[in-house]
């Protein structure tokens, strides 16, 4: 174990598939010679050179294709994106192309590739840096869509994601680059589809991903004060989901809330409430309760953009709702 | 003109200076025919409501299909858009495969799955098939990147319409391509209309070779109805690709006989444009005439081949309709490759 | 009242609008000198000239943002997307430019436009030209989301939302557009965001948009040979919802089965099936059951179609399951 | 070069047979200068953490906003990228509503919603401020399809970067635009880098005035250092698409003397590259110096200029800084204007 930040075990991850695998290529925005906007590649064009480690010119829809093609042909493409934000412009290329490619092609071609960079609200970056695409991605069979929450489980789901025959959207958070953890070294995976207990606990499950993870273990230690003891669980890859995990907790606490930094309607947290009810309705003793993104764009204004996310608080609020401690 | 010759006794003829084998010609006509005639048959099927959806014919555009397939290594990579039958079957996949995927059946060369407009041959590396206009650009260029990345040689042949060249990702495509000097043939298939939209109506610049200058990718015009000007110009561009120079454009000036797909009426064009293309211009009967001019086949032997032809067309329908329907437990086959059991959605299973 | 088709409806609305309205234009690929793929727009080159209707050349991303900057520059235009399948490659004018304008600008900009077109699973056409995109538009704010299932609604919702001063994504079904119906005559609008109970009944209801309601409407005579009464809420809207009537209907049935095309995993369905567990938890008797299009992508085989769309027998099914009358 | 003349008694110069008029002079001068003090003022405030996000500046490239602005008529329209503060100064806007934005405060110019890459004006036709590269482009055009439908003789002033261009959606612009005639002026900023990336390592054809060959849009290229080199061509260019002509493109050559960002150290690029733009090529030092040599003005005067606009922009800076954070209201205002009570999700309420 070593401890490092959630950006440094995204690049181990893909330097060691890169080194056991030359079909394995880097492709980005930035990726190369500026060593990564949020310099996750960092140092890697030194170490594989300019045939694996690429820069692009500022054209998501035609380097995205770019991958699916080179996939098709038999390669690994890891094709960044600076943000997802910018991804939309190639929603074509990812769903249209890689996610049915083996479908429609009856297996005879398939598009074994990670698409993969900074997803969810940054810092102040105003609406249309601001926003939370695994919505879409998760609806679309043919994708596998994983969310790192902390630096462990980001070096051993990329690790798996490069290896995985599918088409990958792997989401990272751009505030989370910076975290540090203990993270295993050398070789680590962690097989997709696998939903991680981040803590136990028998009042009320938490279901939380991506950077929500962080807040649901804050609002633990805060109902902890309360006298309620929450787990939490995070599904880590969404689609598909580990729904046996969560639907365990569940049955186990009785009450759950599902948290998700984006929009609610038709989000993941849409689904996973609905899924849970539909699923454990009579082991629940109160409705699920979601806590999300509000329904607007990211204003800029700092007291604006708190508002707008999720916080600790509206967790907490949440969850003593569901356990009738409101 | 074509002139009749022979070269070390081999039956042949030469042509802007290249020497065709009479059995090269052979090849090519018969398969310009073959085409034809199998599409005729689609249509009929079509008509007949046993292939369903959208069904594009490329009857007037065989010469492009066929002179491509004939200029290209096997190894080389294909794809196209959704008007597909005529290059997957140049490129000599299975005609009951393609016939059984117009009806849906088990043996269809995508299983059933993709229909008149996703046909697919990874072992003739032929990649579809796409029903997104200009999809397969990007796609064909990452093709062409693989093949620079293992340094094999092989070319990236992608195709697109005079339609699909207006689309974004088109340019960004010309320019990665020669960024980088992919080894990437765009052909353009000129047949000057995008469903029922002039090339004019669309396109500022309607000489589409040029389509890359502000890309510096060359181009060149072709007569897309001549299948050995076609072949020719396509070798050239071939090997321009080939050895490391980067992309370039191909045009090929062409034009399709029926409209856009099976529900067009086409009545956007002129029946004297059609005329003048389909009697003054159609590249089966342009190479017909060649031969003969050259000594090298008779009109008889023309309208014996087209019987055989038919009958072959027709056998291969018998067979294909004779197939079954897929196995419905396909429906959940090839969505993805590592499953991963007990997670939702579940693999195989409803709700 | 006049029995017209769908598509005849849809052709009534934009001819009206555009007579009272000179800043309203049809703007798309076809849709003037071609009357339109789907003969949406028959006729109204003649009648408008081509000032008004434009044909557009294949680049979806480009003629959706030239809507976005007429319509802020005080136009009303109609983008025509051939199918919705196509708009993929316009999801950043729509997600990024329109939705988020008015936000960005703090009122200074809007874009009031409609994006129209044939959405849904078509007939035969496979995976790449029948999707439900309707799933990602309800996730994002800044959006109005219209799905009309008749004639009559085609109309007087198509022309509201034409009024309307937002952007509105109206998605038409291919399958309906032959549908007769009887529909007013002359200026008719159904305002934006009120369902609608196409048939009342006491046991269960099931909630279907566009195509749909009709396979629930026939479901719903199946039902009632069984002795099992069904109400039939269309939303009409999706976005935003008038939960309003759904929740007052199913707290009279206390059951509920909802229905849609697009995809289950944070779709639609799974919104509204969340919602009304949320929201009417105590009156239900049965957890919600969503009956909803496979998780695959659609194939061509005719008999694999069939199954992987919903059918009427799968409506009925889950309706017995929530009643208890499996 | 520029010579001391006068005409009619009128004080000014002329350049290149062109007549300035000593007050349009010195205002192009103090705008300039009011751009770049102001952007030393915001990078400071950025530095304090009082501006946040991503924060772009333009020094170096005030020539290009302010000689634009000045050949533009007001009701013209224009848009850029998120590098926008120099636009919308150089367009007459609020400077203190500017730095309130950047500040995220109640007056910023767009309410705290936009912050450094979303200004916007509608009463001076000013379209943002857009984040998504390349994203205006087609927008742009929307403007010019609304002038040309109202015929209004309004242009376009359709602005992007030398990495912007290469966006599909540009050249499905150029199409639309030539083939419709649009009155849009496509001015490419080409400052060399896109980020981190050089021009040559993105594009495969450098000149970037070359990029609407292919759609026959015109284009020339300008000294973007030179303010008033700018204002001359970008009235022709204007002209152009006012009279009817249909696009063309301007390619300004101009140079960012800082980072991408507030947080890029540029280290891609050579302190010897950075000191030839600026001290060579200065825009502002550059209208001085011809300003003195015409007799029009001494260094002492624009000493004082200078610091009059350091005190002005310190006092804009302190009235944005005393403005409060916009209402927590706000957070719900603007999304949609026909809002429909009752109908979720609700308007103004979580959940
Ligand atoms: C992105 C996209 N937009 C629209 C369509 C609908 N469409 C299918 S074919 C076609 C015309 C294409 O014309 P062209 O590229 O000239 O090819 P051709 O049909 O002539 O072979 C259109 C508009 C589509 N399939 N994809
Ligand atoms: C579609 C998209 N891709 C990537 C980015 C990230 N990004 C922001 S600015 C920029 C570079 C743009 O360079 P250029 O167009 O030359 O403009 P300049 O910054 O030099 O003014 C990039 C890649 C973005 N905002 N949008
Ligand atoms: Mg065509
Ligand atoms: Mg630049």
């Amino acid at each position: 174990m070593a401890r490092i930040t959630y950006r440094e075990a995204l690049n181990q991850a893909m330097c060691l598939e890169m080194e056991r695998d030359d079909r394995v290529f880097l492709m980005g925005e930035e990726v190369a010679e500026y060593n990564g906007a949020y310099k996750v590649s960092q140092g890697m064009l030194e170490k594989f050179g300019p045939r694996r480690v690429i820069d692009t010119p500022i054209t998501e829809l035609g380097f995205a294709g770019l991958g699916v093609g080179a996939s098709m042909a038999g390669l690994r493409p890891i094709i960044e994106f600076m943000t997802w934000n910018f991804a939309i412009l190639a929603m074509d290329q990812i769903v249209n192309a890689a996610a049915k490619m083996k479908y429609m092609t009856a297996g005879q071609y398939s598009c074994p590739m990670v698409f993969r960079g900074a997803g969810g609200a940054a810092a102040r970056v105003s609406s249309q840096h601001s926003q939370a695409l695994e919505n879409w991605f998760v609806n679309v069979p043919g994708l596998k869509v994983v969310m790192p929450s902390n630096p462990a489980d980001a070096k051993g789901l990329l690790a798996a994601s490069i290896r995985d025959n599918d088409t990958v959207i792997f989401i990272e958070n751009e505030i989370n680059y910076g975290d540090v953890g203990e993270v295993p070294e050398g070789e680590y995976i962690i097989p997709l589809g696998k939903a991680d207990v981040k803590r136990v606990g028998n009042d009320v499950t938490l279901v939380a991903h991506s950077r929500m993870t962080g807040y649901a273990l804050t609002a633990a230690e805060e109902l902890a004060k309360l006298g309620i003891d929450a787990e939490v669980v995070d599904p880590r890859t969404i689609r598909p989901l580990d729904e046996a995990t969560i639907l365990a907790s569940v049955r186990k606490t009785n009450r759950a809330v599902v948290i998700e930094e984006g929009w609610r309607f038709a989000g993941i947290g849409a689904e996973i409430s609905a899924r849970i009810m539909e699923k454990a309705f009579d082991d629940l003793d109160a409705p699920v309760i979601r806590v999300t993104g509000k329904d607007v764009p990211m204003p800029y204004a700092a007291n604006l953009e708190k508002l707008a996310l999720p916080s600790v608080e509206e967790i907490v609020e949440a969850a003593r709702v569901v356990c009738n401690r409101a | 003109m074509p002139a009749k010759q022979k070269k070390d006794q081999t039956p042949g003829m030469t042509y802007e200076g290249h020497f065709y084998e009479l059995a090269r010609l052979q090849h090519m006509h018969d398969m310009m025919l073959y085409i034809r005639r199998f599409e005729e048959k689609a249509g009929q099927m079509y008509g007949l409501k046993k292939i369903g959806g959208f069904c594009h014919l490329c009857n007037g555009q065989e010469a492009v299909c066929v002179g491509m397939v004939e200029a290209a290594e096997p190894t080389d990579y294909m794809m196209t858009s959704y008007r597909d039958h005529g290059h997957i079957l140049a490129r000599g996949s299975d005609p009951t495969a393609i016939m059984a995927e117009l009806l849906g059946r088990a043996g269809g060369i995508v299983g059933g799955k993709g229909g008149s407009m996703h046909m697919f041959d990874v072992e003739r590396n032929f990649a579809g098939g796409n029903g997104i206009v200009g999809e397969q650009v990007p796609i064909g260029i990452g093709f062409g990147f693989a093949s620079k990345y293992r340094d094999d040689k092989r070319v990236s042949i992608t195709i697109m319409g005079d339609g699909g060249v207006n689309q974004g990702a088109v340019y960004e495509s010309f320019n990665m391509a020669a960024l980088w000097k992919l080894p990437v043939v765009f052909v353009i298939e000129n047949n000057q209309y995008a469903m029922g939209t002039s090339l004019s109506r669309a396109s500022a610049e309607t000489h589409l070779f040029k389509r890359g200058i502000s890309f510096k990718v060359p181009g060149m015009q072709v007569d897309g109805m001549d299948v050995l000007e076609v072949e020719r110009k396509m070798r050239e561009a071939l090997e321009h690709a080939r050895s490391g120079k980067g992309p370039i454009i191909v045009e090929m000036m062409t034009y399709r006989y029926r409209g856009h797909s099976m529900s067009d009426p086409a009545t956007y064009r002129t029946r004297d444009e059609v005329d003048e293309w389909r009697s003054g211009r159609d590249p089966i009967a342009n190479l017909q005439q060649r031969m003969i001019d050259a000594g090298l086949a008779t009109e008889d032997e023309f309208k014996q081949k087209d019987k055989d032809i038919k009958k072959a067309v027709g056998e291969v329908a018998r067979a294909a309709e004779a197939q079954p329907e897929p196995d419905p437990s396909t429906l959940w086959n090839d969505i993805i490759t590592d499953e991963i059991p007990g997670a939702y959605p579940y693999p195989r299973q409803v709700g």
